[in-house]
């Protein structure tokens, strides 16, 4: 009888996720199309116009990226519980935080990765100005995987009820508003350039934070919400 | 399947005599493509003189008009085979309609490159969002959206249908693109060359220019013959004339 | 013959960065269209012959499956004759 | 059930019941199940036989009376792994094959060393099929795709909800002679059905279910 | 199905078939429904019953042979509403209740007068799920909010496709009642089943299905 | 034997959409929350600069709203489809167009007539002159079912697809373009004082033959897609 050890049971869990991600390569393409079509629809709502563009175009971008996230995130569990995948995975003999810890890492490489490697591409679309575009970067590289993990507790919290959509909406609110503060601040400091190292150990400090307790949470609140 | 179509239509549209039909013809095609192509392209990059505006950067024209008229004129191909096959359901309309799509996807992007270049030292920008410009990305959205849907689905044959729907759908684009620029006043130049009336350009640019559009009906022939057989192949895989073929070259 | 040197020729009148992209991207683009069919091609060839020795596969189990006796009166969830 | 086994049972019930907005689902529920034994859940149509082992298997929390696992209170931790669970969903991913399923499930539960997935899939009556997704296969072939696990994993409890609905009389057989070999290999197994399970190893315990 | 029938068949099939990818999933085939016949699709997981059925309910496109209705060629709006589907999927909307799921199927379909919501869901054995989500119902209880449009629904032909999984006995009998009264009123059925169906109005017609 | 008349069928379809919508009445808020969100983070994003976000207010909210509603728009028929209630609706004695035309008046119910209802208060929270949100609700009015009906047509056509998403964005960027460039058109007209009619009257006409055809169109879509 051979039991795998962790490390096994963690790569069959974060390569399933990816498989399946893969097999549906379409949706992963999504959210960067959402976020592209609206970097695109805003030169025609507002007019092209060069500096206004310029001007707006940090913390469009900024929200833009982090809605887009926000859209794949209720699929998360949605269609593991479904077909009763969940069930199975929490059944099985593994730390369910870990596994989970997989699903949420999986689930920021299929939807944050690719937006994060198109918003240079955003960025020029609406002429931001090379030098912010590595701050810009570092700050989605730090508030994607907390939006990720604090989305995922929230989600599984929501697991179990109907009317998981506008809980969701409601209770991310609170931790997007902080997420964009930060993020936007540091890259509103390198457009002025301003010093933007503060907002963004701030946002470090709360990944860590973040990647310790969030799968833990996450398990705790899968755990109640199936228990119906 | 309707009996008003001719006996020739009807027996070409059966697979394996168009497989071997396209296959005889397809040489040729690509052969007329390449003298056409060497042709027209002599003539518009070495013999025909510079434009007294543009100077030499109007050189784009020889494959831009070329390749715009092109991505239209397989729009209308595919439209017009699309409706055959949803309505006839017949196996050789659906692929032609199929196949033609990246064909006409890769002018219409050459198109849209060739265009930006071309307006760069012209307008001073590589983009606008003027009508015609936008009506020609719009194209290229539909053209990706054709191919994406039929890739999108298990059975090839539906894909090819549902697909074969947007496409119809998305014909009324094709006219935009054209009068563009004159419904709404624009930055692109509206028409200059009338094959049948009078030209506003002079014949030694414009002699190259029909060549090279010739070269580009040709080349599209020779691409759909070769993209149609190989469709052919996997789509009729079931079929023994297909198993033959696959124990022929498989070995190789 | 509008130009009369190779130079001339490849500065086009000074529009050489945007006459021979454009020209690249025309040709680099055809060429692409030309080849994918000819790679697809021997993809379904490939994948038909893999496919015609898997279908024999399935029908050797199936021939098999039919002559294997049923086994003793088992019966289904949804299958008791009701009295 | 007053028969005092000699060996701890494997699993044991006393006085279970569970209950949803403070309604029991069902009465009260006594019975052992020692190592090699198929126990046999009936009941009617609602009359909670899905709810019951679901409860077993952990998803639920017990609502009164007690369970347990080897003579021990039942314990998430300590039952890890021993208990295999089929529900009237089969845990399938659309989207993957039955081999990528199945590697999946080998990867968190472990497995036997002796199989393959590719002689297991063949043994449940998949083969030539290991490499379509799942969403193309029939009802029944989806069903065996998810009983495959059955002969893959190492578990000593199996818990299944309705095994044998969607199968043909192939697949019925085989389910049977799947719960045959593992009860005499020592395992348990707690089954729910319709119809009467043949079951060659002696007569199963039955579980009658009222609501 | 040599025999010469007098009346027009209700439903005949002359060397149906259908192809995905090109390979046939089921060897042509032949048969003849008149009014008052019941037929039994038979065949092994993956033959090809379920598709069968979707061919003759329309939703999926005739590969090749013929399909008659009433001995003229199968139309969609020639038969509209004369037939009934209940598939591996039930149709139901989880978050309506039984009697929510059967008004819009009424208001679709029609319905015969003489029965109300109440007496049929009371007659299919779901008195006191009326207003229950049937999110909240065990399997078997889904099931039968299914059949219970059969009681409630004006229709000639009904295609089921497994109606017993899933049922216990009394559900079972329920439903072999069903096709009884429905074959006596001069309906008739297409029923899949992996089971032999008592069926006291005569021996029901077979059809078996080879991959 | 009772055969439903076209009303009956017409209302029993309408009521189960939006009984179904009631059920899950949070999911109907959903757009308007994320819509709220986006606003809501925009003067976090740019700085609060009143007359920065005024310029830009007429665009945003288009963009937005419009976003919010394709959100909703890939689950039109993906839950008929799981549980074979759309089967079910094929089937029935009844035009499907008509049947598809009340769900897309469902669909249109539930989520656009919220967010024109919440349009108002985005206005405000972006400080949109008043005399503009009436233009901005008109364009609004006019270019959701718009959108609803073309939307609807390119789900039924993916509907049979495992990769929709992706496709979706695909297909709807450019039906989205015109609208917007409409709408925008209209709002930003007579948000400096200029006649709007115009592109309000091209909105129109759009829609009428929308109208006409899309629920045609969707039915013949569905039909192909679910055909395998
Ligand atoms: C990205 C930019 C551009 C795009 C997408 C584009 C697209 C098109 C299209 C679709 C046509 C065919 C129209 C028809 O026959 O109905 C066309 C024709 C033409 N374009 Fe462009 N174009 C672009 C830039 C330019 C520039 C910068 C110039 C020159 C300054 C130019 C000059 C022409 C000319 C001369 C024609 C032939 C017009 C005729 O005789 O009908 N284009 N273009
Ligand atoms: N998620 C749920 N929420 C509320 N009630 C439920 C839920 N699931 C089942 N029930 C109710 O609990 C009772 C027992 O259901 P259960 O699924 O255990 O029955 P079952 O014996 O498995 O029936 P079947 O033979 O039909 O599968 C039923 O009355 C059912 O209506
Ligand atoms: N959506 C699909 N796409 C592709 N192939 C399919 C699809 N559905 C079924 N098949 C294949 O078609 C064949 C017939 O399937 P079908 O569902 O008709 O079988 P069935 O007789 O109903 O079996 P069961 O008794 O298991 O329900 C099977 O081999 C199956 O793998
Ligand atoms: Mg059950
Ligand atoms: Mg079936």
């Amino acid at each position: 009888m051979i039991r795998p050890g962790l490390a096994r049971a963690c790569t069959a869990m974060l390569r399933r996720d990816l498989t399946l991600a893969w097999r549906r390569r379409g949706d992963i393409a999504m959210p960067v199309l959402y976020a592209l079509i609206v970097t695109m629809l805003f030169p025609f709502a507002l007019g092209p116009e060069d500096t206004l563009l310029q001007r707006i175009a940090g913390g469009v971008i900024l929200v833009t990226v982090l809605l887009s996230m926000l859209l794949a995130l209720d699929v998360l569990f949605s269609s593991d519980i479904e077909d009763g995948s969940l069930e199975q995975l929490v059944l099985a003999p593994q730390p369910l935080a870990l596994m989970l810890g997989m699903k949420i890492l999986a689930h920021w490489i299929t939807t944050a990765l690719p937006l994060i490697v198109a918003t240079p591409l955003l960025a020029a679309m609406l002429h931001l100005p090379a030098a912010v575009i590595p701050v810009l970067l570092l700050a989605l590289l730090l508030a994607t995987p907390l939006l990720s993990l604090f989305g995922a507790v929230l989600v599984a919290l929501t697991a179990g009820t109907r009317r998981s959509g506008m809980l969701l909406a409601l209770m991310l609110l609170p931790l997007c508003v902080p997420a964009v503060i930060f993020a936007a601040g540091a890259v509103a400091a390198a457009q002025q350039g301003l010093p933007w190292l503060a907002p963004i150990v701030w946002l470090a400090a709360a990944l860590v934070l973040a990647v310790a307790l969030g799968p833990l949470a996450c398990a705790a609140a899968l755990r109640i919400a199936l228990d119906a | 399947m309707s009996n008003w179509i001719p006996l020739w239509l009807h027996k070409l549209s059966s697979p394996p005599t168009f497989y071997r039909f396209a296959g005889t013809l397809l040489p040729w095609m690509m052969a007329l493509a390449l003298l056409l192509g060497a042709i027209g392209l002599y003539g518009g990059l070495v013999l025909a003189p510079p434009d007294y505006q543009q100077g030499d950067a109007y050189r784009i024209i020889f494959i831009h008009v070329p390749s715009a008229w092109m991505s239209m004129f397989i729009y209308g191909v595919m439209g017009v085979s699309a409706f055959i096959a949803l309505v006839w359901r017949i196996k050789l309309a659906e692929v032609v309609a199929m196949e033609s799509a990246p064909i006409g996807a890769a002018f219409t992007f050459i198109t849209l490159v060739t265009g930006s270049l071309w307006g760069k030292p012209m307008w001073g920008t590589w983009w606008t969002w003027d009508a015609r410009l936008t009506s020609e990305l719009v194209l290229l959205f539909l053209y990706l959206g054709v191919i994406g849907l039929y890739h999108a689905f298990e059975d090839r044959r539906q894909g090819a249908r549902a697909a074969a729907f947007l496409a119809i759908i998305g014909i009324i684009n094709v006219p935009i693109v054209h009068y563009s620029v004159t419904w709404w006043n624009t930055l692109h130049q509206g028409s200059t060359v009338d094959i049948f009336g009078h030209s506003k350009i002079a014949w030694d640019m414009l002699w190259p220019l029909l060549t090279v559009t010739l070269a580009t009906k040709f080349y599209y022939a020779a691409s759909l013959f070769r993209r149609a057989r190989t469709d052919l192949l996997a789509l009729e895989s079931g079929k023994e004339w297909v198993r033959q073929i696959a124990q022929r070259e498989g070995k190789r | 013959m509008s130009f009369h040197t190779l130079q001339g020729f490849f500065a086009m009148g000074g529009y050489a960065l945007y006459v021979w992209p454009a020209y690249a991207v025309f040709f680099t683009v055809l060429i692409a269209d030309t080849l994918s069919p000819i790679v697809r091609r021997r993809r379904v060839l490939r994948e038909l012959n893999a496919r015609l020795a898997r279908q024999s596969a399935r029908q050797a189990t199936q021939a098999s499956d039919t002559t294997t006796p049923t086994q003793t009166a088992a019966s289904t969830d949804g299958s008791r004759p009701c009295p | 059930m007053t028969v005092a086994a000699t060996a701890t049972p494997l699993l044991e019930a006393r006085a279970l019941s569970f209950h949803r907005q403070d309604e029991p689902v069902f009465a009260p529920l006594s019975f052992q199940l020692t190592a090699g034994e198929l126990a046999l859940v009936e009941g009617d149509n609602g009359s909670g036989k899905t709810t019951l082992l679901r409860i077993l298997a952990g998803l639920l929390h017990v609502g009164g009376g007690e369970l347990l696992w080897r003579g021990q209170p039942m314990q998430r931790d300590s039952c890890a792994g021993d208990i295999l669970f089929l529900g009237h969903q089969l845990g399938l991913k659309a989207d993957l094959t039955p081999r990528e399923n199945l590697q999946i499930a080998a990867g968190l539960h472990g497995r036997h060393p002796a199989k393959t997935f590719a002689s297991v899939l063949a043994d449940i009556g998949l083969r030539g099929y290991e490499d379509e997704p799942i969403r193309r296969l029939s009802a029944g072939q989806k069903k065996r795709a998810a009983l495959a696990r059955l002969l893959l994993l190492p578990a000593t409890l199996w818990l299944l909800d309705e095994p044998y609905a969607n199968l043909d009389r192939v697949g019925i057989s085989l389910v049977n002679r799947l719960l045959e070999t593992h009860t005499a290999e020592g395992g348990a197994a707690l089954v729910t059905s319709h119809g009467a399970v043949s079951f060659h190893g002696g007569e199963p315990r039955h579980i009658r279910m009222q609501a």
